[in-house]
């Protein structure tokens, strides 16, 4: 247990943007061959540190810290240095960016063959790399922010690769954009952080704070807190920042794995455990977590019942799944949190990846409505996919159950906020996930083809239709989108794409394993390895003799959830496999609602008529139309006008008639005299 | 005994016809005159104040007033042709090219 | 008394003649008028007992001067005036500046009385009466030299004008 | 015995080295052929007012080496200081200048007459002589021969109406004026006994004032504040420097203006006279606000001068209003003569530039028959454009300096209104001037003008004016040092006359 | 002689340079290579100046001092944490606007580049006079060189807005020149230590407040003209549109900087108590131009104009930053008028070079060049992320410690400053990005951009050094910033100990 262990951790993140670097600058004109090794060789060397780290931090004491020799900011008393922190929480993050990434990048060797920009994709993807390990790596908020935004900016690249669909460049800007939301409060919590604390590094603050009593109501603290939360709901996609993710999807498919399922989405959920120990004193901050949580994943989940883009559904999915894991921080479960975070990365990287598999193999379609049948034609594909429905879907012993299990156990049971209520709408969340992506599974793989085919629910939303037709459109026209392979046919992907999917299916299937709780018979060991990373200074261990109960009531749970995740399977083979014509006639009975709900509430046509119409037409009319052009230039030209004016009818004087110039003389003469006169006398 | 005040007054008088004359008549010949009666209006005021400090330097000054008015009719005259040449006329209201 | 009487005629002859100079519409009457004016200041002049200026008043002014005038209008044929509406201006605010300038020298005049109102003058001093051409005389060759001399540049400068500016040019 | 020593010929040492080469110009003249130009001759008077600055140089050593000198000479007619030497030179310099333009000019304009430099270097006597002359008298002849040297000088182009009609506008007007002035003479006379300045100095400054003494002044101010074309009685400039001739108007807007700034000067400080502050402090904010914002709209380039000069008038008002204040006395005298000599160098150099554009018979003096000039006559261009930068008052230009030095005169007696008024003008102003700019630069081309071609002598005049307005920018010690000296040569021996000063400002 | 000769050096060796210009013959190949030598020479002496900062001192150093004219003016020449590396920025750019210029000045050639050597000396001139005289004289001298550079080689609308710049900021500026001398008839003195000894109250000069006041805002309002601060700003578009793209380089990159630069230096360095009280409005003033200027930006559909608006949003963050008094917040102020001029330097070298190629500043003229010119395209992000304020990059830095600054100054109400400003980065994205969409992404949409050249040698030269300075400032901040620091403890040290007094008083 030495502590003077050098790691030189700043190779971690180092290693991806040298490959970035590389790629972005001299990508061009490279062969694929070396764009390739690059990229793989950079993250997989990445990824090789990171475990050798990881497995020298078990022999030192953690956190371990490391500074650079050199500071990113000094002014005056405050300093931001370039310094990195490992500790358990860390270590996970770490790992599975650093892992999961690598997978997604062998991935994405075989996916993205065939497009244009190849060098950009991975310059882009490690860049993006470089940064999600700075956020998890860094020992300071500042450091954090740099990758927190960062991301960010690997994310708009990434979404708008495809930057001749209008939809994709406007997709990545929506992202940023938003994300730029959460970041401002982000920012504020910072400044606030910096004002009462002066530093910003997580030891230094948090030092601070520990020593400081539990806010009762809405003081500082819970300012702060709820500023990084609001922040967090950015990243990581909750209500009400949620929007930029679907539209996300514009991306790469492997990019919809790595940035906005497994990896940068949670930096939102990692932020809020890093931070636990602000959110412990604030027990109201906790409490609007908890809440925001739970009503993310509940929203997004019937939101996810009605989509028909595979890959959306993924992602409302994801916007759910997160919002799990935000009612886990909301409850204090910090490692409850990131255990299904890190489930969740692995089965919910899996499907996307899956369902990239699946667009690959038949061309570039998307919309679930035409699949069908897939089951035969791309069994790998099939196979992992449905492993990770069940797994997400919460069926044990697949590692989605223990997680979300642990998750819905604490949200009920916490001595941090849990409640019934919370409870019940996670088990909700838990039934109407199970059944979206049954109907997606048995969309997509039972039945029959249907590619090709209009269907009667093409035309009743029809709404949608013109957007689609624009992008098969531009796509098509470029040659250059994602479903420019042209080599007809139903196909398995290659195997440099099914290696990773296997890797990813073997994970999700035993992934959960290190959290099986006690009650199961586990010994949750993760709970107990980031124990000393999250677990709140607060909580107060339970008493023995209460345990043996509370193990059974948990079971008792576990129960229910398997219960509900069974219904959801029943609902959607009974809808989508069974009666393949009910769904029709269900959504026609209840069309209003399923409109509401088929167009996600109508949240971004709201958005944009209550915040960007609005600000645009002030913006162009009242400000730069009337402010400045007519009040300011106005007053300017008019002043010089004015001026003009005043001398044209001063020139009246100069009639040029001598006589009356003579008669201005002798009246100015006039006024001379009588003033010095009256000084005169007045003497 | 004639008070001071008389003379000045009698050339104030004067002096301020000459002012109207120049600002009134519209012969340009005219107009020259009315400022050699200012001129002579001066005069009468400086052989006064002569008198009354018992200096003759308000005496040379009017020899000197007188030098420069001739000087000042000759000149004057002459413009005054050179204008007559190029206008064809006398009266100061035509001569207004010049305005604004 | 004699000198009051003098001064009142004399002094009305100067005041008609110049208000005739202003009413007069023909410049050669404008001209005679102030022949006329000049003739009487030169006669208040001896009142005043400036002799060599009366008698430099009538030689240079009302002779060589105001013959000069007429000369000019005779060679320009001047005619009766116009009675173009010129400028309003020039009559509003020459006519209150003229009103006022006079009004305002009068009162100075008056109310001065510490300074001019109580003394009488007319009585001619002594030396003067003897020889006040000699005393000019000597002031202008000694005391006033230069300006004497400066004014032969001020000649030549006239001369050139005219020359120049009247001269039919070749 | 003869009372007149070679030390008072030395005081007019520079008026009579002109005198003799103006009588020499009358002398040649007639054996030159009638139809021959005059260029030999305008190169002899050129000589004539360079031995004229050289003697004003002499009167500098001379009283360096001499502080009698400095004496009243001629019977107490004029009085050769500091003050008298900075306008013995800075008049004939402008002269000279003046003449290198006309060389040229005249055959453009196809005149052919000897006395046009016969009257420049006469009217130069005239100038010289407002700044030396301290008896009322003196200044009086002196003033009409400047005046009436520039009347017949703004009528030579006698076929031309315009230029007939700026004589005659310029040649009534200015007798008018003469006769206020005149009539202001005669009541000082009144009120003092005395038409010698320091005899009336003495009479005024003992007190006992009279309101004869008040009017007197004001009637002097009408005069003369008609000379130097101050409001109210700055209405005949325009049109007298549109009609006029070119070089003529360089001259007259700079020396006799110089020089009655100067008369200005001796008249209201060294005879202390009272009562003037506030007339001044209101013509000089009148004259700053009608010269610019009446150049504003002036498509003429003469007459948009004819206004600028308006409103310099107005800033050099500012000076004198600065000087009625103890504590800023020296500063603000030394401004307005500063200000004189910087006013008189930018604003030469701007007219010679316009008097060379103007083609025979002055025909392209519109502002758009500037546009391109600089690719015309980068020359011209370049030079026009410092006396324009000079008149705006941009840093490193005379026309800054002594901007800046009257100002500082004048916020020393915290006349903060009248600063601000005229600081802002400046602003206002800048954009008729940068007009000119603009044109010359910024537009091409539309007029079919003469092709210009800068002869030596016209170069020769530009790059003198622009290099003095430089200097005067950049290194103006010794000026300022001059004008200093100059402004204490000009107040009257000190009595009780500044405690009664401090007591009436504001 | 014993006077550092090296600031002389580097504040003439481009006007000396324009006169050599001006000698050689019209050949306008070898005019531009001399201008870019000079330029360059300039620069490589410049380098002399950091290299030899002793960055723990405060106060000034490189001083130069010598009576020029009569006894109170001076050329009095000095540099400390602030200007110094404000000369460096504008040595730094003008051989890059030199480069810039190459091709897209083919007339008149010789005075352009003759124009902008002027300028380079005013502006250097600028941020290293101590003599408030000399400072006035270097601060009007920059107007006519820039006013013309708009005005001859500007685009359809370039007179007004040449004119339009000069005025506004000669009536500004004659404000200043007011208080100047006003001052100088008091102290009898323009030495910047005299006066602001005089004028911080430790001396018998007796300035009555109101005074102060009045002479407070002379200054503000020349300075807030040129920074621009709202409602002032209005110039800036105009004059930024028609700009030549070296011009509105310079204009953007170190011109507005004398503004906010003349703010730290005199208004509040002069007037620690009346900084302090005018604050707040000042504040509100510099917030409005953040939001504003980003909500107008956001609606342009003229490029240039658009980054035009941008400076306005981004100035506001330096006022800001100065007006905390907190040495954390004008610390960031001073960084964040360096990465100014990098970023916005750089965004309109790029408006520029697409200028030179299409000949139109319309967002609508463009779309989708990405394809044909990937280069390019990249650039432009770069600098477009570093003006958002990407972490990493230079802009960052800055706006971080402003707005820390803001949120820790003791002013009333620093939370809503803090809130509002921080609203900046949102629009800053916003406006940004949907100009970058706009440009680059989405399909081509004019058949004829599809052949556009990208951009070649010469210009990705001139971009190189832009963007490894944003790099580079983004990443090592205190390289900068250990000598900025002390400087701007100097200026801000007097406000802190009024406002500690006052709260001292009150309590």
């Amino acid at each position: 247990m030495t502590d003077n262990i050098n790691l030189n951790l700043w190779i971690i993140p180092l290693l991806p943007l040298a490959g970035a670097a590389i790629n972005g600058l001299f990508g061009r004109h490279l062969p694929k061959a070396v764009i390739k090794l690059v990229a793989l060789t950079f993250t997989g060397a990445s990824f090789a540190y990171a475990v050798w780290a990881a497995v020298q931090g078990s022999h030192i004491k953690l956190p371990h810290i490391e500074t650079l020799s050199f500071d990113w900011i000094v002014a005056g008393s405050f300093h931001v240095p370039f310094g990195f922190y490992l500790d358990q929480l860390s270590t996970v993050m770490m790992l599975i960016v650093t892992g999961v990434g690598f997978l997604i990048h062998v991935y994405s060797v075989g996916y993205m063959e065939h497009e244009g920009g190849y060098y950009r994709f991975f310059a882009y993807l490690n860049l993006f790399m470089f940064f999600m390990l700075t956020l998890v790596l860094s020992n300071n908020y500042l450091l954090m922010f740099v990758g927190w935004e960062g991301v960010g900016l690997a994310s708009y690249l990434l979404i708008g690769f495809f930057f001749l669909k209008d939809s994709a460049a406007n997709a990545g800007k929506k992202a940023f954009i938003v994300n730029r939301i959460g970041d401002f409060a982000f920012l504020i919590g910072m400044f606030l952080i910096v004002k009462n604390y002066g530093s910003l590094n997580f030891t230094e603050v948090f030092n601070s704070i520990s020593n400081s009593p539990l806010e009762v109501g809405w003081g500082l603290l819970t300012v702060v807190a709820l500023l990084l939360m609001f922040g967090a709901t950015g990243k990581s996609a909750q209500v009400p920042l949620y929007v930029w993710l679907p539209d996300a999807m514009e991306g790469p498919t492997p990019v919809s794995a790595l940035i906005h399922a497994a990896t940068m989405v949670t930096a939102g959920i990692y932020m809020i455990a890093r931070s636990h120990i602000i959110f412990d004193k604030a027990p109201h901050a906790l409490e609007v977590v908890a809440v925001i949580g739970a009503v993310t994943a509940l929203f997004a989940a019937t939101m996810g019942l009605a989509q028909t883009d595979i890959k959306r559904v993924l992602a409302y999915s994801t916007v759910s799944q997160l919002g799990y894991m935000f009612l886990a921080c909301g409850v204090a479960a910090y490692s409850a949190a990131i255990f299904h975070l890190m489930t969740h990365a692995f089965f919910k990287a899996l499907l996307f990846l899956g369902a990239g598999s699946v667009i690959h193999a038949i061309g570039g379609e998307q919309d679930m409505r035409r699949m069908g049948g897939l089951r035969k034609l791309i069994p790998v594909t099939f196979w992992v996919v449905t492993i990770a429905t069940f797994t997400i879907a919460g069926f044990p012993p697949l590692s989605g159950f223990f997680s979300k299990d642990e998750i819905l156990w604490q949200a009920f049971s916490s001595p941090h906020g849990g409640s019934a209520i919370l409870w019940i709408v996670g088990f909700i969340t838990a039934g109407l996930t199970s059944f979206y992506m049954f109907r997606l599974w048995f969309m997509t793989f039972f039945g029959e083809l249907r590619l090709g085919k209009a269907d009667a629910g093409e035309e009743s939303h029809a709404a949608h239709a013109p957007a689609q037709a624009q992008h098969a459109a531009a796509s098509a026209s470029h040659g250059h989108g994602e479903d420019g392979h042209g080599h007809g046919g139903v196909h398995e992907s290659p195997w440099i794409m099914l290696a990773p999917l296997v890797i990813l299916a073997l994970l999700s299937v035993g992934g959960g394993w290190i959290g099986i709780p006690e009650s199961m018979g586990g010994s949750s060991s993760i709970g107990h390895y980031l124990a000393p990373a999250v677990a709140s200074a607060a909580e107060t261990p339970q008493p023995a003799d209460l345990e043996a109960s509370e193990h059974s009531k948990e079971l008792m749970f576990a129960g229910f959830s398997v219960g509900v995740a069974a219904l959801g399977f029943f609902l959607a083979w009974l809808l989508y496999y069974k009666r393949p014509e009910l769904p029709d006639r269900i959504t026609a009975r209840i069309h209003g609602i399923y409109n509401v709900v088929y167009h996600k509430y109508y949240v971004d046509e709201g958005y944009g008529a209550l915040f960007v119409k609005p600000l645009l037409a002030l913006s162009t009319h009242v400000l730069w139309r009337g402010v400045d052009q007519t009040i300011i230039d106005g007053t300017v030209n008019g002043a010089g006008s004015a001026s003009k004016g005043i001398g044209s009818e001063l020139r009246r004087m100069q009639s040029g008639n001598i006589r009356s110039y003579a008669a201005w003389v002798a009246i100015g003469g006039a006024a001379v005299v009588a003033y010095m006169i009256w000084r005169g006398v007045g003497k | 005994m004639v008070p001071l005040s008389w003379y000045l007054i009698l050339s104030a008088i004067l002096f301020c016809l000459g002012v109207s004359a120049f600002i009134l008549k519209r012969n340009i010949i005219t107009i020259f005159m009315s400022i050699e009666l200012m001129l002579n209006a001066v005069n009468l005021s400086f052989v006064a104040f002569a008198n009354y400090w018992h200096n003759l330097d308000g005496q040379v000054f009017v020899f000197f007033v007188m030098v420069v008015a001739a000087a000042e009719a000759a000149v004057g005259l002459a413009i005054i042709i050179a204008v007559f040449r190029t206008r064809e006329t006398l009266n100061v209201d035509r001569v207004n090219l010049l305005k604004l | 008394m004699f000198h009051q009487i003098l001064f009142i005629i004399f002094g009305a002859i100067c005041i008609a003649g110049a208000i005739n100079l202003l009413i007069q519409r023909h410049p050669i009457n404008s001209a005679l008028s102030l022949v006329v004016v000049m003739g009487s200041l030169a006669l208040i002049y001896m009142l005043l007992g400036a002799e060599f200026v009366a008698a430099v008043q009538v030689i240079v002014y009302a002779g060589a001067i105001m013959v000069l005038f007429v000369f000019t209008i005779m060679l320009l044929n001047a005619g009766v005036e116009e009675r173009t509406r010129g400028s309003r201006i020039a009559l509003l605010l020459g006519g209150t500046g003229v009103v006022l300038l006079i009004g305002m020298i009068a009162a100075v005049i008056f109310t001065n009385d510490k300074l001019v109102g109580g003394v009488k003058i007319g009585n001619l001093i002594p030396y003067e009466k003897i020889d006040n051409t000699h005393t000019i005389a000597g002031l202008l060759f000694q005391k006033y030299l230069l300006p004497f001399e400066i004014t032969s540049v001020l000649i030549l400068i006239a001369i050139m004008g005219a020359v120049v500016l009247a001269a039919r040019r070749r | 015995m003869n009372p007149i020593s070679i030390v008072d010929y030395i005081r007019i040492l520079p008026e009579l080295v002109l005198t003799i080469f103006g009588i020499g110009v009358m002398l040649i003249d007639p054996f030159l052929p009638g139809k021959a130009s005059r260029k030999g001759l305008g190169v002899f008077s050129l000589i004539g007012t360079l031995a004229a600055v050289a003697a004003g140089f002499y009167q500098a050593s001379y009283l360096a080496a001499n502080a009698s000198f400095g004496a009243d000479g001629w019977f107490g007619m004029v009085r050769v200081d500091s003050f008298s030497i900075f306008f013995h030179i800075l008049v004939p310099a402008i002269s000279a200048i003046c003449i290198l333009v006309s060389l040229e000019y005249l055959d453009q304009q196809n005149i052919r007459t000897g006395e046009y430099y016969g009257l420049i270097l006469f009217g130069t006597v005239g100038m010289m002589l407002m700044s030396s002359a301290i008896e009322l008298v003196l200044i009086f002849i002196a003033l009409e021969i400047s005046s009436i040297s520039t009347y017949i000088l703004a009528g030579y182009r006698q076929r031309t109406a315009a230029s007939t009609e700026s004589a005659i506008k310029y040649f009534l007007l200015g007798s008018f004026a003469t006769a206020f002035f005149l009539y202001g003479v005669a009541m000082m006379f009144g009120a003092t006994g005395s038409t010698n300045i320091s005899e009336i100095a003495k009479k005024l400054s003992e007190g006992n004032l009279g309101s004869l003494s008040y009017v007197a002044v004001a009637l002097m101010l009408i005069g003369l504040g008609f000379k130097v074309a101050s409001a109210p009685f700055h209405i005949w400039t325009p049109d007298v420097y549109e009609g006029a001739p070119a070089p003529i108007v360089a001259l007259m807007s700079t020396g006799p203006k110089a020089a009655a700034f100067a008369v200005l000067l001796r008249v209201l400080f060294s005879t202390a006279a009272p009562g003037w502050f506030w007339l001044v402090w209101i013509s000089a904010a009148v004259s700053m606000t009608l010269g610019n914002f009446g150049a504003l709209l002036q498509n003429n380039v003469k007459r948009m001068l004819a206004y600028s000069s308006i409103a310099h008038a107005g800033y050099l008002l500012v000076a004198f209003a600065a000087a009625d204040f103890a504590a800023s006395r020296e500063a603000g005298l030394s401004a307005a003569i500063f200000y004189t000599a910087a006013y008189a160098f930018m604003n030469i150099g701007a007219f010679a530039v316009v008097s060379h554009l103007a083609g025979s018979g002055e025909r392209f003096t519109s502002i758009d028959d500037y546009a391109g000039l600089s690719r015309r006559s980068p020359l011209l261009a370049f030079t026009l454009t410092i006396f324009m930068l000079s008149l705006i008052g941009i840093p490193l230009t005379g026309g800054f300096y002594a901007k800046y030095y009257v100002f500082s005169a004048a916020l020393s007696s915290n006349l903060v209104w009248l600063s601000i008024i005229g600081l802002v003008n400046s602003a206002v102003a800048a954009y008729y001037y940068l007009r000119l700019i603009i044109v010359m630069y910024m537009r091409e081309q539309t007029v079919e003008t003469e092709p210009v071609k800068v002869t030596p002598a016209m170069g020769l005049a530009l790059v003198l004016a622009a290099i003095a307005t430089i200097y005067l920018g950049v290194a103006p010690n010794n000026i300022v040092e001059y004008s200093k000296q100059g402004a204490q040569n000009l107040l009257p021996p000190p009595t009780q006359h500044a405690a009664s000063h401090a007591a009436q400002g504001q | 002689m014993n006077d550092p000769i090296i600031l002389t050096l580097i504040t003439f060796i481009p006007a000396v340079g324009a006169i050599v210009l001006m000698l050689l013959p019209r050949n306008d190949q070898l005019i531009r290579r001399a201008a870019l030598i000079i330029s360059l020479v300039a620069f490589a002496f410049s380098i002399f100046l950091p290299v030899n900062y002793e960055s723990g001192q405060s106060g000034f150093q490189f001083v130069v001092d010598h009576p020029w004219i009569g006894s109170a003016i001076h050329y009095h020449l000095g540099a400390d944490g602030i200007s110094m590396w404000l000369v460096l920025l504008t040595t730094f750019l003008v051989p890059l606007s030199i480069l810039i210029s190459w091709k897209s000045i083919h007339d008149r050639v010789k005075e352009f580049f003759v124009l902008l050597l002027l300028l380079e000396t005013a502006m250097i001139g600028v941020f290293v006079s101590l003599d408030m005289f000399l400072f006035y004289v270097f601060w009007e001298a920059t107007l006519i060189p820039m006013a013309l550079l708009i005005g001859m080689y500007g685009h359809d609308r370039r007179i007004y807005a040449a004119v339009k710049f000069f005025l506004y900021t000669m009536v500004a500026s004659v404000f200043m020149l007011a208080a100047i001398i006003y001052i100088y008839t008091q102290t009898h003195s323009f030495d910047y230590a005299v006066i602001r000894e005089a004028l911080t109250g430790h001396s018998s000069y007796a300035f009555s407040p109101a005074a102060l006041q009045w002479l407070f805002l002379g200054f503000f309002i020349a300075f807030a003209v040129k920074v621009p601060l709202f409602p002032f700003h209005t110039w800036l578009p105009d004059a930024h549109v028609e700009a030549p793209t070296a011009g509105s380089v310079l204009l953007a990159a170190v011109l507005l900087k004398m503004g906010t630069y003349g703010l730290l230096r005199f208004n509040v360095g002069f007037f620690p108590e009346q900084a302090r009280r005018n604050a707040p409005w000042i504040i509100v003033l510099a917030l409005i131009g953040i939001v504003y200027g980003a909500l107008v930006a956001l609606v342009q559909p003229n490029l240039k104009k658009l980054i035009a608006y941008s400076s306005v949003s981004h100035l506001g963050f330096v006022v800001l930053g100065i007006f905390t008094f907190t040495q954390i917040g004008t610390d960031g102020a001073v960084y964040q008028m360096l990465n100014h001029g990098i970023s916005t330097g750089a965004l309109f070298m790029l408006a520029g070079m697409i200028y030179e190629r299409k000949h139109t500043y319309e967002l609508n003229a463009y779309g989708g060049l990405a394809t044909p010119m990937p280069v390019y395209a990249t650039f432009f992000l770069v600098a477009v992320l570093s003006s958002v304020g990407l972490p990493l990059l230079n802009g960052f830095v800055g706006e971080f410690l402003v707005l820390s600054g803001t949120a820790q100054s003791g002013l009333p109400h620093s939370i809503w400053y803090t809130v509002l400003g921080t609203t900046g980065v949102i629009w800053a994205a916003g406006y940004l990005l949907w100009m970058y969409q706009r440009v680059f992404y989405g399909p081509l949409r004019y058949e004829e951009n599809k052949h556009l050249p990208d951009i070649g040698g010469r210009e990705q030269i001139s971009l190189w050094p832009l963007m490894a300075m944003a790099l580079i400032m983004g990443v090592a901040s205190p390289l900068w910033m250990k000598s900025i620091h002390p400087a701007v403890e100097q200026a801000v040290k007097p406000v802190q100990q009024v406002h500690s007094a006052q709260a001292t008083s009150q309590q």
